[in-house]
């Protein structure tokens, strides 16, 4: 991969110009419109994001029509988007689809693909999760044929196309999946996020291309920007419901006085304040990691995956409590990102999950 | 006490499979009222009531007895139980002669009430209420709005507390007064919850014109009066702990039956829930022993708030953990709504921290604040 | 063995009296003159015990010059004698040694060693805690021989005769050891609990006696005995930090006002009470189950052992916390209870480790 | 930045292991002092300190890279710490000539500094102190207690701090003074710590008298003369940060060369210590190159004090935990007195009580009690 990364006051001025532009085009009242809608897209956001910001194009090479920017803009991209809590697939068409298919080394995939991920133009989805009790094979019956299912599988059905990584008979493939063709299904699932629908989809021979050869390391490395990437959100999420707790403490008044004057508030807010500023340097810190360091990529990642799985739900379940009943109301914004911290608490592995991977690299564990 | 659970027993082999033949889907709001019919004709909901109000005049732990068994029967929770559990207790205490009439019918589910307590700015801090009811003639004159009302979308009556003594210092100055919600100027609209539900509503008060003969007990002392009859609920902590305890069983044993094994942490986290469940589930016995030795309860009931109210919403999150994938995708719904739903164990009746400052202040007599 | 119970309001009685005689011959002065002269008994208090208040034989049945009562009055001695920090051996002489006799069901042992114990004229402590590394074997070789090493003896410094359990080329076996034999030596060690010193016991061929016959299940249920027992001083030490906190946090006043306003220290006592009043009802449910029923009684055992680990250690530390400096010092109290309950949580099994057995009973430990 | 710590570990090389010959056991005070002087003649315990004073003009970074390299060699640490870090600096910014004259003295331990800060009835709330200084002619004459004053036994002089004007509010109206400890009047006794140590002291006040020409900095500022210096430890939180990381990465690596393995939940245990300490790693990184790039720290001192002081406590419970029955017999010593001393991590320097209040109130704005 090609890539350059800014210094750090571009990278305050690009967050500065995506604060902005989510605030005018996806404040609250926008994103509980698109999710009543049920289409689990918001275009607006999208358009804007591919077309006046880049952001769609962040990591893809210049060559592709991309920014050819690294983890570390997009970490930001994925921070201020989550802070909203938009309704649009960065992190599935902007994040894991550009990099599955770097990661695969196919040139001809590349040039194909990459273009029109920059421009916005398709939605690609990776399904990297296999559904339950179920394996995902691709058989090669002249022709690559996928069986199996997918579960979780992040805007799937919004996408046109999915990336699938399936079992080949000799290791680990990544195929590219018509979201149309025969022997595909999205059934949509009653996902716990509602800004972010997920599907199961099964695949009873579903034509396939394979991109690139054995995937099995590319499939690591993917999951490690996975881990990124989903700490990045959830930071971004945490910081806004730790301001949401304090702006409420300074108001809401019990007993004659804010309750951000009492202890048991004013300390959980501290604690709030003291998880946020942590995984600020920890996703900072991964996100600068020079990704050809693979093993020093997959150790960070999973630190600021173990860190931010732990510490973010306890966060959004804290903005609960602080704001008490109206806190555990549908009209209050806390449970739309406590379902999504939730979410991506989950993504790529919980942190007890994380932690015992750890222990692995530490020599811990037998 | 034997002799009354059989005939407990009796009663819901021979009616329960009555009434599921007669409501084959018992979600139904009429299929509920009705089986609350049911369990009044029997005088088994009405229990601790005194029999001239067509109850038995049975004690606490009898009533306790009477629950275990009803719930090994499965059978539904009866809707109207803040009416019969809070509501009429306070009607046959304070209630005129023509408000007790409301007894019976509460029962028999022709009235069906809700409490008006909880305000927008007066949630931890209820007695800072300020829904205001001024006398006018022989007639209160109400306006302002109550939040958290249970039941509220279904009510036909509301038991309301409201200012009647703006001068008078917090706890003083309210009064409890009988407000029917078809009353002109009343407006209900349910709350949405995270996790889908509308048990709750929001009641709005623009100029509600109600008789003064509506007030419940004396003018200014509505802060009392209901307060008196809360305290019937304190016991019903107790059976929560052991539910708690029975429920964390229940959890183990699945886990056990799965296929895979769990992780060691998560085992070991499982055998966290079921010590402190255990522990718990000993209190909870304990408090029920004292008040069958006649002993009235101390500060047992907030410990084991307290206790619950955080256990339990860990065991609802550790359940989420097990569910993994399956719990955000929603093909472990269970996992999913009990996560969310336990969000308000911590706060409803009281957050941890009200609860804790309450031991705090009457039970250690710590300087208050 | 031949117990009863005596009813709640006479062991209220029982518990005054022995609140009253601590105060008034063991307060914290007079501990600290015992710890100080490194002797590691008050004798005064010992000779009360066993003759004024009869509690050396609580345990132990009215034929043998005992009392003949349940672990339901000893939990009260202990927990009224550990909230006293009093310096003497009652947890190894007056319930271990007792019971470690009784539960080999040996007639003959019954009738020499248990009226010495019950009269206090004789100290005796179980050693049952083997060395690192190093099990501790019985061989008969023309009568009995001990080799090998116990640690954590709790008074070995002070007691005459030892009862050791020791591997046996069947089993396991309990056996009656003189402290002064030959090929016994006892090593005192430096112990974290001041009041109550421990020593490393190693055996070179020492001559013993052996009581009773195969004693691997006795074990077990002593081993049980011995969670309740510590729970129960664990619990006495708890409600006396509880106290002490509440009192400190009402008088000390900083910022303006006394520190029990803040909601920091005010909840923190609050957790204290109400792990206090957990503890008590699992202490008091335990020590109430029949002992005949050795399956419940293990189960109790563990879930009220577990509890009391893991939250009187806490309590130990919370106490420091609310007091600042000054419970730093070596001069407030808060140590001696720290440093007892900790060797409390650690006898007998810490909290992990109970759960760990749990987890088996349960059926979730492969 | 490279040639001078070239120049250190040159230093280092040969003055360690000179003065380890000449002194078999390093744990005597003498000793202690002796190697305090050398590094002093080497200019590396006084390397911020300007040049004028014998310093090396040194800035904060440089400092940081300093104290590695020293803690590479495993030399002791030098015992007037306090004199060299906290006095000194304050001396010489707001010293009278004659006063300034100590800070050559401190370096080369003619002096022996301490700060009397602390008070029985003024702990976390420091300027709520009462020790009184009243101006008699001109003289001082100084009467209260001070606690936990460190290295109070040993100290040659206190920067003592004094209520001057007691009717001013509570920040105002104190000054900061030069108390010799010979004077007569003052009273050091040394406090015995729960760990056995004894680093501190009480020192009592009964009229003793100092002249007015004692006074550092203005009358009735020497809060802000305290606090400006106060100032300058700030930074070292990040070293701690570093430190408490390879901690934990020492004791992982200790646990996976024993025989027998660890509970997984232990292991889950250190994983999570692990995760943090990293975490916190990042912090102090991030903060010591924000001062590199001579941005001043903002927040970050406190929240990775409030996240050290209780990770490193956590810490210290686990490894008390590994030693099982050798922490409690002492046959694991370090464990059993680690364990003891980390009880005052959360304490000393500002409790995690109070350090949330400072986020809560001065970083998030929120309204103070």
């Amino acid at each position: 991969m090609n890539i350059s990364t800014t210094t750090s006051s571009e990278r305050a001025d690009f967050r500065a110009s995506l604060r902005n532009f989510f605030e005018d085009i996806s404040p609250e009242s926008r994103v509980r419109e698109v999710i009543a809608s049920g289409s689990g897209l918001d275009e607006t956001v999208w358009r804007g994001l591919a077309t006046d910001l880049g952001v769609s194009g962040l990591l893809i090479p210049e060559e592709f029509g991309g920014q050819g920017m690294s983890m570390a803009e997009m970490a930001i991209a994925l921070e201020e988007a989550s802070r909203a809590i938009a309704v649009v697939p960065l992190l599935a068409t902007s994040v894991l689809a550009p990099l599955a298919i770097q990661l695969a080394g196919d040139t001809a995939a590349n040039a194909e693909l990459l273009p029109v991920l920059a421009d916005g133009s398709e939605i690609m989805t990776v399904a990297f999760l296999d559904g339950a009790g179920v394996g995902t094979v691709a058989r090669d019956e002249n022709g690559w044929s996928i069986y199996g299912s997918k579960t979780a599988v992040l805007n799937a059905n919004v996408a046109n196309r999915l990336l699938v990584i399936a079992t080949t008979p000799t290791g680990t493939g990544l195929f590219l999946v018509d979201a149309k063709a025969s022997g595909v299904v999205v059934t949509p699932q009653n996902s716990l996020d509602l800004t972010r629908p997920t599907s199961l989809v099964t695949f009873e021979g579903a034509a396939a291309t394979r991109i690139g050869a054995e995937y099995s390391e590319a499939s690591q490395v993917l999951n490690a920007f996975g881990r990124i990437a989903v700490s990045a959100e959830m930071l971004g999420m945490s910081e806004k419901l730790m301001e949401v707790s304090v702006e409420y403490a300074k108001t809401r008044v019990q007993f004659g006085k804010p309750i951000g004057a009492f202890q048991a508030i004013k300390h959980r807010c501290s604690e709030m304040f003291a998880h946020v500023e942590s995984m600020r340097a920890a996703v900072e810190a991964a996100s600068l990691v020079d990704p050809s360091d693979k093993a020093v990529l997959h150790e960070q990642a999973l630190v600021v995956k173990a860190y931010s799985a732990r510490f973010a739900p306890w966060i959004a379940e804290a903005t609960i409590q602080v704001h008490g009943g109206i806190g555990f109301t549908w009209e209050h914004c806390a449970h739309l990102y406590l379902r999504r911290v939730k979410t991506d608490e989950i993504l790529f592995g919980d942190a007890l999950a994380c932690r015992f991977q750890l222990q692995q690299l530490l020599g811990l564990s037998a | 006490m034997e002799a009354l659970l059989a005939e407990l027993r009796e009663f819901l082999t021979k009616e329960f499979p009555a009434w599921s033949a007669k409501w084959p889907d018992g979600e139904l709001w009429e299929a509920k009222l009705d089986w609350q019919r049911t369990m009044a004709e029997g005088r088994w909901s009405t229990a601790t009531w005194p029999q001239e109000f067509g109850g038995r005049g049975l004690g606490t732990m009898e009533m306790l007895a009477i629950e275990d068994v009803v719930a090994q029967f499965g059978v539904p929770q009866i809707p109207g139980m803040i009416g019969v559990k809070n509501v009429a207790p306070t009607l046959m205490r304070f209630g005129t002669e023509e408000q007790r009439k409301s007894v019976a019918r509460i029962a028999n589910t022709d009235e069906f009430w809700c409490q008006g307590f909880s305000e927008p700015g007066a949630g931890s801090d209820l007695a800072s209420l300020r829904t205001r009811a001024v006398i006018d003639g022989d007639e209160f004159v109400i306006n302002g709005q109550k939040v958290w009302t249970s039941n509220g979308m279904y009510s036909t009556h509301m038991q309301l507390l409201a200012r009647t003594d703006p001068d008078a210092p917090k706890h003083k100055g309210i009064s409890a007064i009988v407000v029917p919600i078809n009353t002109p100027g009343l407006e209900v609209r349910p709350i949405k919850q995270i996790n889908g539900g509308a048990e709750f509503a929001e009641v709005f008060f623009t100029d509600v014109r109600v008789p003064v003969a509506n007030l419940i007990g004396p003018l200014n002392e509505g802060w009392n009066v209901t307060m008196t009859t809360l305290g019937h609920e304190r016991a019903g902590v107790a059976v929560f702990a052991g539910r708690l305890e029975q429920r964390i069983r229940n959890l183990i044993e699945d886990v056990t039956k799965q296929d895979s094994p769990v992780s060691p942490v998560i085992s070991d986290q499982l055998a966290e829930h079921y010590v402190e469940s255990r522990v718990l589930g000993m209190m909870g016995a304990q408090m029920l022993a004292k008040i069958a030795d006649g002993v009235a309860p101390g500060s047992e009931s907030s410990v084991i708030k307290m206790v619950w109210s955080e256990l339990s919403q860990q065991v609802d999150t550790t359940i989420m953990q097990l569910s993994g994938v399956e719990g955000i995708t929603g093909d472990d719904n269970d996992a999913k709504s009990g996560y969310l739903s336990a969000r308000s164990a911590t706060i409803a009746a009281g957050t941890s921290d009200i609860v804790k400052n309450i031991i705090g202040d009457r039970v250690l007599g710590l300087p208050r604040d």
